[in-house]
């Protein structure tokens, strides 16, 4: 199962596949790499709705857009994250530059 | 004795079998009847060593990684092996943050997520023959 | 070359380590993407394997089984070992319904599944040596 | 997970487990040995509703209870078993002695 980009305006919405992990990171990675290299994307919405494993890959891939767009406020968000990978977030310190939402039914942060 | 158990799996150090080995790992430890987080603890820890072997330790060439699994009643025993690279300074290594491979986008979270989900996590290294993590876990149930 | 691949898991000859090896085998013919049907099928092939080695092989004794799966493209390769009591008439032993634990309520039907479901079968087995029992699928997509 | 037994009268319904292999076949062989000893049971029905594997010490233990109950026609019931199971129940002849009734969706037999 592969990521799936849905690019609107200046926003890239990435639904993430089950697992996050070092190949997928790394496809992940390219593909966003290519899309911000042709359309001016000004915020990545990363949706953890379908990912239930993750491992420090994903932090990477995380910081990684984080800094390719500029380190700015907001500028990454992670949604629908369940609690396993919101205590990778939150171990790795990567909380501190992206915005995290919880899944539903487990309460936002 | 149904509360010992071990095995032992090789495989190629392909991306690909990161996930053989996350899932190999997670089934043998059901016999301890472990939570879904402490599932999820285990499999990312695994993961964790194996993207070392394959990205650190062999730097991506094809070469062959082992991991043990041991269970002793509610501790389980988790080594991972590669015959790769090695670590000059492991203390250095297992630092948050600490990474050699920025470029490659590595988070120098490794470590530091093994120790965090892990009750144990201990290194042996030597440069030029290769790298074993040693883990271990108590299921509690 | 990302379409081959091999690992080998050696584990205990406990009935719980079944599991362990149709999980394993199941996740490492993910990379063939096979159907449903496909790895029902292989699933059921390895644990007959394996349930006999344990069973037969052994005879509830614990020592070690060796499963070695190997892809080649869209073909997949499975051995599986024991060092047990072996077979003196491997030809016999694989017709349907021969069993020689009745009394466990054994089937006779294990080969009968490995050759249903796989597309070759081939059994090398010494008494007092060992059996090795060597599967071949190809997986079409 | 392990089989859930129901005694109603002289029927013993069984329900499956996930996975019927050796140890599990093992389980539900001694267990059903059990009641047969302590009740008259006229009937058996192995539920396959949640099983999705199953190997040949499945097929041993449904002949094993046929044999039993006394071989007598009928006496062994498999329902809702998907095609897997279907194929290992065909495969093995075990259909010339129990009725099997395949799970909806799939179509009857
Ligand atoms: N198996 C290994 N072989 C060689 N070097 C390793 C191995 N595992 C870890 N290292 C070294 O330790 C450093 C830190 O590892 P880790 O905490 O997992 O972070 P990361 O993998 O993100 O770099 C790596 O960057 C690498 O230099
Ligand atoms: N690994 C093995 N070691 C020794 N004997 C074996 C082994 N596998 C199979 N056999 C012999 O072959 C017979 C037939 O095997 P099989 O078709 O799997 O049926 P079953 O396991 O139900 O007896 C067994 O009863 C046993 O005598």
């Amino acid at each position: 199962m592969s990521a799936i980009f849905q690019q609107e305006g200046s926003v890239l919405m990435i639904h993430l596949p089950a697992d996050v992990d070092h190949p997928v990171s790394d496809e992940i990675r390219k593909e966003s790499d290519r899309i911000i290299a042709n359309v001016y994307i000004r915020t990545m919405i990363f949706d953890f709705e379908k990912t239930g494993f993750m491992d420090s890959s994903g932090i990477g891939l995380l910081m990684g857009r984080y800094r390719a767009l500029g380190m700015r406020q907001g500028c990454i968000r992670a949604v629908q994250v369940n609690s396993h990978i919101d205590k990778l977030l939150h171990l790795s310190g990567v909380h501190r530059y992206i915005e995290i939402q919880r899944s539903e039914g487990e309460g936002k942060i | 004795m149904e509360n010992t158990n071990e095995m032992t799996l090789i495989f190629d150090s392909r991306p690909v079998n990161e996930g053989l080995a996350r899932i190999t790992a997670a089934s043998f430890c059901t016999q301890l009847n472990p939570t879904l987080e402490e599932v999820a603890d285990l499999k990312t820890a695994v993961s964790e060593a194996v993207t070392n072997c394959i990205i650190h330790g062999y730097e991506g060439e094809i070469h062959k990684i082992r991991m043990d699994l041991r269970r002793k009643g509610q501790e389980l025993f988790v080594d991972i092996t590669d015959q790769g690279v090695g670590i000059a300074d492991v203390k250095k290594a297992m630092e948050p943050l600490y990474t050699t491979k920025p470029e490659k986008e590595r988070s120098g979270m490794g470590f530091t997520f093994m120790e965090a989900f892990m009750d144990e996590v201990t290194v042996d290294s030597t440069v030029g023959v290769g790298t074993s993590v040693h883990m271990k876990k108590t299921i509690r149930r």
